[in-house]
């Protein structure tokens, strides 16, 4: 599963983009973010407000109940500010 | 109707001619020009960043929205990323129509859903350092206006 | 802010730019092209006729109560008279603002008043002879929402 | 008195502008409208349906009730089309 990290996400968790396996069970979007949360206390910190983080999967905004998976890709960004 | 996500600067005028060129139908074009803001040589410069694709697809599916809504000629959205200065163009959003009021609308619509859906993030430099600015609930209000009555 | 009623053409492009060259303030800036609509050479070109001194007097008078209502950085009128074609263009509105709020307000409001307040008075050429554009109701109503609240 | 027709008042009248003085006892701009429709056919046709017509004092919108004097700029058209 590929994960894309933007803006202020990335300096946290400490990469843009990576490339992970995550264990069985792990099937929601939700569930990814849990179990990211898990890996350092650079991804707690990143994933600690859940209001102030949005999910797309392919390239569409997702929720948290959306189901994810291997072949997916998965972003985490905070609220848009282009324009 | 296109859509264009680049790091050079545009021509607002050449895009808004290029819209009406050789079409005797149009008979409105509105346009928005958004800028970046600040005192020249303040160091109020700033980056712009994006989640290549998934920026494009979405200005695509505002678009399209955009077209489903108003009965439009043409549209057109152009969003810069990168570093950028104080007086630089951010973005052109243009809309052709028969009519105006079609045209007001569509524009309006299309930065306000572009400011809150397109992923692009703006991270400002200024005199304590950088930071990452943060959305406005403005912004998802003006948004939201327009999922009420039309 | 300024007014111009002209016979030739204009650029929107350069007036455009014109209103934010040199200067860091201006983050929005919204533009209103409105153009002749018609099939090319189907006859139906139009003449433009207005009142001059009143016509120039009451655009600066709908700029001013523009720049009353929307905090405005500049604005700029250019409206042409005389012969026109499908596809010529006949009016520029253009705003400048810090906010795009203002910025989409002020033109609009701009172009609905000009549209029943400054005098101009379409003659149109069709293939029963030339007969003057009525005024709409419509228009009447879209100037008439400036009035309500806010 | 400069008195201005535009559009297609100024076809049934027959002139785009003229000087006039009206006699004494026209001091508005309903008297004087009462008093141009007396003047010819072409006139009265022109006035026919106050409802279309529009009045200015010297370039400023007018009500049928203002005043009028002999150094004024006059002006009588349709509804505008502008835009």
């Amino acid at each position: 599963m590929r994960i894309l990290y933007f803006a202020w996400l990335r300096g946290k968790v400490g990469t843009g983009e990576e490339e992970i396996t995550p264990p069985v069970g792990i099937a929601t979007v939700g569930q990814l973010i849990d179990w990211l949360k898990t890996r350092s206390p650079g991804y707690a910190e990143a994933f600690a407000q859940p209001g102030l983080i949005r999910a797309a999967v392919n390239q569409e905004y997702a929720k948290l109940d959306q189901a994810v998976a291997a072949s997916d890709e998965v972003a985490f960004f905070p609220p848009v500010t282009g324009g | 109707m296109s859509v264009r996500v680049q790091r050079e600067d545009f021509d607002p005028g050449a895009e808004i001619a290029r819209m009406t060129e050789g079409r005797t139908d149009v008979g409105a074009v509105t346009s928005f020009v958004g800028l970046v803001r600040g005192a020249a040589g303040d160091g109020s410069a700033m980056t712009l960043e994006h989640y290549p694709g998934m920026t494009e697809r979405q200005l695509s599916a505002i678009e399209a929205e955009a077209c489903g809504r108003w009965p439009l000629l043409d549209s057109l959205i152009i969003h810069r990323f990168g570093r950028l200065n104080p007086g630089d163009r951010i973005v052109l959003v243009a809309v052709a129509s028969s009519h105006r009021a079609a045209a007001f609308a569509a524009c309006e619509f299309l930065i306000d859903w572009l400011k809150t859906r397109a992923p692009f993030w703006k991270l400002e430099e200024g005199p304590g350092g950088e930071h990452w600015v943060e959305a406005k609930d403005d912004d998802d209000d003006r948004a939201d206006r327009w999922n009420k009555s039309s």
